[in-house]
């Protein structure tokens, strides 16, 4: 089992011929994601890679392949309409990776999301991936192996550098979801948090946090009241300096709140293993799975 | 209350002096008193003349708290005017030299207020904050008197509702008039916040005067860089003579840079994961020198510029590269350091950790080149730190 | 027992101190409603009739008081805000007399109130009657009498008609609604019959319609198929021109569609009694009652 | 497919004219042809010769069909345009006569499209309408090719969203340049239609030149009655010489007025009892002259205006009056009905019912005045019906 993407992803790329969508495309086939269609306006009929069929509009691709997950390579200022596009055609989940997205655009986005009852990740995230199943994003596959860890981060190389640690130490994963760097996205820590607390096959979670907000904060207080399974946490951005916004958009520390400690000493708080080197992650999860 | 500040959605984005949103708010029908902007003190005294009578004169920096700092001073006279402008202008204010001031008439006040909207991460959501009690800034009045700020979040769908402008207007006054004026600046500052595509929008003070006026005596915004390609007009007021050169350069470049004071200068891919070493560059007994992302796509360029960047601060003892190569191709980030080193060699050590896409041609490239290459980042950490701090790793 | 209003009913008047609020607050208080304040905004502080406080918002007035239920007579500019603020407050059931509220206003307010889950009743219409128990709104207390009948209908003066004669003949009334007469309104013809269909006490329903859209063949539809009590409708505009709008904004034959004939034509078939003419309604009220 | 306009919340509202139409597209950015009226055969003659070439003249009256009705010709010089701007004006079509003509160069055209925003009562929402097959009336598309039509319901809450406007274009182009000229003309037609507070709104053709631009070259708007108080430059577009007279009267005295062809004059309170009335003057024989609705505040004033308009139809033999007091005090209806006659003695019978608020001393007004008052309506109708046919009741 897996969170969210699996044998049955039937996938259609918006923005499938720019130049990060073909890229990643043809690492999703590679990996053996279902990539049913892509959407590209005004080359409608043509083909991606002499297989993949074309659409000016998801609503086509959704009507003549199936397609019910949705993933977005395209540029920042079309991106909200793309992601309102795919949740009117029909999708069921929405991943989108475009970065530099205007947040006010995401006061849009957001609650029509809610409306249609969509699942949305990102924007600016490196998508998700079920090992050995599918793949849905840019995280790339050969650092990855099934297993029992489920994985949820803010970050996207951060991600990366754990899963790597993780594989490289024996510890496969159900699924990896990086939620994304931005300060309105579409799936929190919460949500994937009980979508692995109610997977059968993960045994563990790890959560990568960062400064900025409280998510962390509340995911953990979730952790606690309402998770059966360990979970370990990391928090990126100790010595950020307070008002400056880390490269992520949402990583910022306002006031005094925000801060990386903070952060641990919730997660310490409601009992989940906190890391304080990346390194940790894999002592505190053997540590914890015994 | 929760202060809605601490899950504003602010910061390092484009701050905008003043004057310059005195005049997006004015053009949207917000009541401000005129003003004009002068670079030497003469200028503001010819202005000063021009208004007659007193005058405020003002620093424009992006920091707050330039009244405590002596940056916003009353002037009676031109001639004072002048005086007080020669002593701001020049003057640094956290850090930040002031260049410009405005020069504005005083304006009789019988009370201050604060009206200010904020994204909120929380709410996802714009969010109004108004407090009666104005004229100093909100973090203080939340954390000495909350309950006089009032929190509105405005669902953006539907827009900032008439009634809900009033009852920010009945927070701040009672006299029905002073409400109904203070909630159509309410509507003004929302339009101008949404049509800027701002992050911030303030108004502090909101003053009455004795005669009964709502007025917006200063002005702040902020804006969302991600709106900027498509806000051409916005984008052109950023002042790049207000910002630190070194971040100049590395907007230019297309790089997420932040200075610090450390030694040991970062070159990293990914937000999270250049935090995450930076982090532990303190962890092992280091300082970073900054924080710098070169993000997704790393063609050589970038990794030049970066360089150069790093390599101009004088605090730099140390250069630690952290790439993982997802998309990222770790021979590009290779080929970077090659063509910045042979260009402009290096004076100080410098450590590289890269591991992922293409990592054997990579190590390949440096290895002709005379440099050594680690996979470990935990290793690769420990020993920039140690050839910064010069103790052994 | 009734629908949407009863003695709980606890209710706000917004506009209290305008013409038409003022004098309409006076009739159901004297009906024995329980007016239990009233929004002018500036005139916070102040009473009306020496009794009924006065608040600046909607929000106060609920919070002071317990209003559950608000009555609009503001100018049809601040109708869509007053409806927003009512639910917005917490009010359960607003009721918006306004005549006049550009229906484009409607296009946001509808939605605002499905997602707050608030009904609305209108606008641009006459309210509801509870006999004996409560009245919100503008209908002449005294032609009504407490009874069996449930009555629904988009227009006033008309539905004053029908319940004078229904009186007259001795038939008293569980509720009689005014959804209003506008092309967009938040109560239709299907809320109303369903609520009657749940309440005990009603035995048979009158259902008035109007010329233009469909809302009375989808009613009648829903009589037929969800439906155990009698329902007697009546159509107005057998001799409205086509294309012309008799003056209620929603009623308009456009094109050959929501002609009268149509509709008294669903009735049929959907098995509900037609009256022809208006004193029809008794009649056929009587025998399908037997 | 059900055809949406039969839902749509048009008709008895404030048309405008095509020029004045394409002027508010125009600020928009709707790409239009230039045009210019006139009101004289010379004047479209000069303005044919400013423009050179073959012009289009087109009658400029609230009526569809007018390319049927030969109030739209072709000119291929300023005289042709003078002789054929001399027929157009003055000429009846659907009973309105033709007071301006719009003369615009003639475009050469590939291919006609329509595209119209209808307010639709079953979704709730603005919804567009947009077929390939334009330049004729929409309800023949949708009679004959329905599937040449696709409906797009808007959400006003999210507006018209990119996607949605190029899914429009591609419904109607294949040639991706020409599917986003006309996904940017569908976002300015919105922004039109809402800035005017609009009930509908329609280019028809939307054309392609041979050349591949897109242009709007027919425009039509309806506006929401409602709309107007809060949008004075648009209630200003209303051209009353091309409505009927007595219709202009009623909206003056605040009445709402429908003329017809029948034999009862119908002066009632409340729009559906008005209805429900002519249904019942057809019903017992007679034919009702007209639509009036009074209102609910019945001031005396507006009962006479409602006499002075009812009595100067020619075709009404008999009057009849049924007033239900609620708001309406029936004792104004009495007192404004005995100020009128009095004015003016009628010459054709009258029939009054009233019952409700004050009833018993709108009677005794009445009858002071040798007026008598029935309380049952069917009886009254019966009545006045009986009246005006000669037919006993």
């Amino acid at each position: 089992m897996s969170i969210f993407i699996d044998d049955n992803t039937r996938l259609v790329v918006q923005g499938i011929t720019g130049r990060d969508g073909s890229f990643h495309s043809k690492q999703m086939m590679e990996y053996g994601t279902h990539v049913v269609s892509g959407v590209t306006p005004g080359k409608g009929g043509q083909k991606f890679e002499n297989s993949v069929p074309i659409f000016n509009t998801v609503y086509e691709a959704v009507r003549e392949t199936g397609a019910n997950t949705s993933v977005i390579y395209v540029p920042p200022v079309g991106a909200a309409d793309a992601m309102m596009e795919a949740a009117d055609a029909g999708i069921e989940l929405v991943v989108c990776i475009t970065e530099g997205v205007p947040v006010l655009d995401m006061t849009f986005v957001y609650p029509f999301m809610k409306e249609k009852g969509v699942r949305l990740l990102g924007p600016n995230c490196p998508g998700l991936i079920s090992p050995g199943k599918s793949k849905v994003g840019i995280i790339p596959g050969r650092i990855c192996t099934p297993g029992p860890i489920g994985l949820v981060s803010r970050s996207g190389t951060l991600t990366y550098e754990l899963v790597y640690q993780m594989t490289r130490a024996g510890m496969g994963q159900t699924t990896c979801v990086g939620i994304g760097g931005d300060p309105i996205n579409g799936t929190n820590f919460i949500d994937c948090l009980s979508a692995f607390e109610r997977d059968p096959d993960t045994t563990a979670v790890v959560m990568i946090g960062e400064i900025g907000g409280t998510d962390e904060q509340e995911a953990a207080k979730f952790v606690k009241e309402k998770m059966t399974k360990p979970v370990v946490g990391f928090i990126a951005g100790q010595t950020a300096p307070p008002g400056r916004r880390m490269g992520h958009a949402g990583a910022i520390i306002s006031g005094s709140s925000g801060t990386a400690l903070e952060k641990m000493q919730a997660f310490e708080e409601h009992g989940l293993g906190v890391a304080e080197r990346p390194i940790d992650v894999v002592g505190l999860l053997k540590e914890r799975m015994k | 209350m929760r202060l809605a500040r601490g899950q504003a959605i602010t910061g390092a984005k484009l701050n905008i002096h003043e004057y310059q949103a005195k005049e997006i708010f004015r053009s949207h029908g917000v009541p401000i008193p005129p003003g004009d902007v002068a670079t030497t003190p003469e200028e503001a005294e010819s202005i000063a003349r021009q208004f007659g009578g007193t005058v405020v004169v003002k620093a424009q920096v992006h920091a707050g708290g330039r009244g405590k700092a002596g940056g916003v001073k009353l002037a009676k006279t031109a001639q004072e005017a002048k005086d007080v402008a020669s002593k701001i202008l020049g003057m640094k204010i956290k850090g930040i030299t002031v260049e410009k001031v405005l020069v504005t008439p005083a304006a009789d006040i019988a009370t201050e207020a604060y009206v200010g909207i904020i994204l909120d991460r929380v709410s996802k959501k714009p969010v109004f904050m108004v407090s009666p009690a104005g004229g100093i800034e909100i973090e203080e009045v939340a954390a000495t008197t909350p309950e006089k700020i009032m929190r509105l979040p405005i669902d953006s769908r539907y827009g900032l509702r008439g009634y809900q402008a009033m009852e920010l207007g009945f927070f701040l006054y009672s006299d029905v008039k002073q409400v109904r004026a203070a909630a159509t600046i309410m509507q003004d500052l929302y339009h101008a916040f949404m049509d800027s595509g701002a992050s911030l929008a303030e108004i502090n003070p909101l003053v009455t005067t004795p005669a009964g006026e709502v007025l917006a005596l200063d002005a702040k915004m902020v804006i969302d860089d991600n709106e900027l390609a498509r806000r051409p007009s916005i984008a052109a007021l950023r002042d790049e003579s207000s910002e630190d050169p070194s971040e100049v350069a590395a907007r230019q470049a297309n790089l997420t840079f932040i200075k610090l004071d450390g030694n040991v200068g970062c070159i990293v891919n990914g937000a999270g994961l250049a935090m995450a070493t930076m982090d532990l560059v303190k962890y092992y007994g280091g300082d970073p020198a900054n924080f710098l992302d070169i993000g997704g796509s790393s063609n050589p360029e970038k990794v030049v510029s970066a360089l150069r960047i790093i390599t101009s601060d004088p605090n730099v003892k140390a250069i630690l590269f952290n790439i993982f190569g997802g998309i990222t191709r770790t021979d590009d980030v290779a080929n970077g350091i090659v063509t910045a080193t042979k260009a402009n060699p290096l004076k100080v050590p410098i450590v590289i950790r890269l591991t992922g896409t293409n990592e054997e041609i990579a190590v390949k490239i440096l290895t002709a080149n005379g440099f050594s290459a680690m996979t470990d980042m935990d290793e690769a950490v420990k020993k920039a730190v140690a050839l910064a701090t010069g103790k052994a790793a």
